[in-house]
């Protein structure tokens, strides 16, 4: 079985449509095959590493685990892609990069950062695609929303938590 | 992953007939159409700003506000000229460096330090706004789903299974019978005295129902001593509504699970 | 180029939603990188080979080559392939009775008594299901299906024939 249940996991993993955690990969076996999340996550290393000759990497988001693409192959993988590769506006960017590092966050604060009104559309679209969403409100008057990223955010970018995000140069670094 | 590629190999400034520009052209002369994407290319007063700053590479804790400010005017003249729409940022941002400078052409009483420059809280602006275009490209940078990497998937063939069906007994068989021939009598009753329905009255019911309640179950707009009509009325309302984005109709991802309406919870603008 | 070669096909085939043709499979190649179909087909040969380390095949089918979970991994991969079992709608079950109990009936006679218009997808899930068929056409303009229950309908209840529906009067005996 040892053996077997990378091959399992990876099965199983090439046949989600979303990424699984350990807990959810125990729920896969029955008590008689007693694999419990020491195992399975034994087996993740292993496979891990077997992937390395592969096409396709084993990674963990904020979401689970996961099977994607090696990003030398993507230049081939884009071909088949109807939709052409989506691409961000500055403000688009910009709203969520601040939200990302900042949060929670209110509109106002947003504003006050960019200078500009908070584009409507803009974090529409973000919470739309589920990337953001209103954490709580600030107890002050008006009880603004309070702006934050979700799971969905972080697996996108291939990360685990937000403490991976690349800290931002310290300002006075920014001067060159 | 964490080297960060200078700005503006990151953001084009502006596109022209689709091609990015990171840089003006030296020389003065600019298309007018070309001008007026650059132009709208700016997220702001602040970002025109630091674009000015760095296009002269000042420092950003030292800027020389009257020639910057006489810059920044230029391009705010020339928005004015192309009729650009002009946020009232832009015009907010030239009395705010108006004001600087006339303070810089103060006399000073005390000896300066920092916190007495007029500059100090523009700058602070200047360096958090510049952070934010830094996370932004930050962002841009990371390597995300749908650009270096994909899903991966197998296809499955799977066993033939059997989908398991749902049951029913003969006892339940027997109570909708029953249930639905006891409808069919109210439903002849009360079609006599038909009261004229109309969709809109009934859309302003269905919302006045949603302010009591998060939550409404689809049949619950229906009553059957209202007969046909009054379901028609009820399911035109309901799409009207829907048509309109005022109200959400959920499901449980199962077969059959029942309807609930909802408020549509607006992202305010 | 060789040995990428292989991986390439993999990470295109791993991401592909359909069967691809070696003719497909060219296309994704410029000019430049000079893969022919002869070259495709030896590296399919050695994605073949090495898949057999891994939980899934490479096969061609009519319509192209395509990777699939091998059949020894199917038992813990229809896991998440799993519904829970559905369950019959008041709407399903009124029609049913209705045809059972007022058998021949007309949809416009099920109208009639139900009050709305007869579901079409609930109809089809009742032929579906061999519960109910179309029993002949009532000799009126416009000649409209009569629908009644078949025997597998009668089998499924434990019935010996229709005679032997419970009759509403007995519906009291049934619910205690």
């Amino acid at each position: 079985m040892k053996m077997e249940l990378v091959l399992i996991l990876e099965a199983i993993l090439l046949t989600a449509n979303q990424p699984l955690t350990v807990a959810q990969l125990t729920q896969f076996f029955t008590q008689d095959e007693s694999v419990d999340s020491v195992a399975i996550q034994v087996a993740l290393k292993q496979l891990a590493a077997q992937t390395q000759e592969r096409s396709f990497d084993l990674i963990e988001t904020a979401r689970g685990y996961r099977l994607q693409t090696k990003q030398r192959y993507s230049q081939w993988v884009v071909k088949h892609q109807e939709e052409p590769i989506p691409k961000y506006s500055r403000v688009f960017l910009e709203t969520l990069a601040l939200i990302a590092w900042r949060q929670p966050i209110t509109r106002a604060e947003l504003e006050a950062i960019r200078g500009v009104a908070v584009n409507a559309n803009v974090l529409k679209a973000l919470i739309e695609r589920d990337w953001v969403r209103v954490l709580g409100h600030k107890p002050v008057p008006g009880r603004p929303e309070l702006l934050g990223t979700t799971k969905q955010f972080l697996d996108y970018f291939n990360l685990k938590s937000l403490d991976d995000l690349p800290q931002l140069a310290e300002l006075k670094d920014l001067v060159v | 992953m964490k080297r960060l590629l200078p700005l503006s190999d990151q953001l084009p400034l502006a596109l022209v007939h689709g091609q990015p520009v990171h840089q003006l052209p030296a020389d003065l002369y600019i298309p007018p159409d070309a001008l007026e994407v650059i132009l709208d290319a700016f997220e702001g007063p602040l970002d025109l700003l630091l674009y000015l700053i760095r296009r002269q590479n000042l420092d950003i804790r030292d800027i020389p506000i009257a020639e910057v400010t006489r810059q920044y005017m230029d391009y705010v003249e020339l928005m004015k000229a192309f009729r650009l729409d002009l946020a009232a940022d832009y015009l907010l941002m030239a009395a705010l460096l108006a004001e600087i400078k006339s303070r810089l052409l103060l006399p000073r009483l005390t000896p300066t330090n920092e916190e007495d420059d007029p500059r100090a809280e523009l700058v602070r602006r200047l360096q958090d706004y510049e952070q934010c275009q830094q996370a932004a490209a930050v962002l841009e940078a990371l390597p995300r789903l749908e650009r270096e990497h994909w899903l991966v998937q197998t296809s499955v063939e799977l066993p033939l299974r059997e989908q398991p069906l749902p049951a029913v007994d003969l006892k339940a068989l027997l109570l909708a019978f029953q249930a639905v021939l006891q409808r069919a009598e109210q439903f002849k009753n009360h079609q006599v005295k038909r009261e004229p329905l109309s969709i809109r009255e009934r859309m302003t019911q269905v919302l006045i129902a949603l302010q009591a309640k998060p939550q409404l179950a689809f049949s619950e707009l229906f009553s059957y001593e209202e007969g046909r009509r009054g379901v028609v009325v009820s399911l035109m309302a309901v799409l009207e509504l829907l048509k309109a984005q005022m109200i959400e109709i959920t499901q449980a991802p199962e077969p059959y699970a029942p309807l609930y309406l909802s408020r549509v919870v607006a992202v305010s603008a």
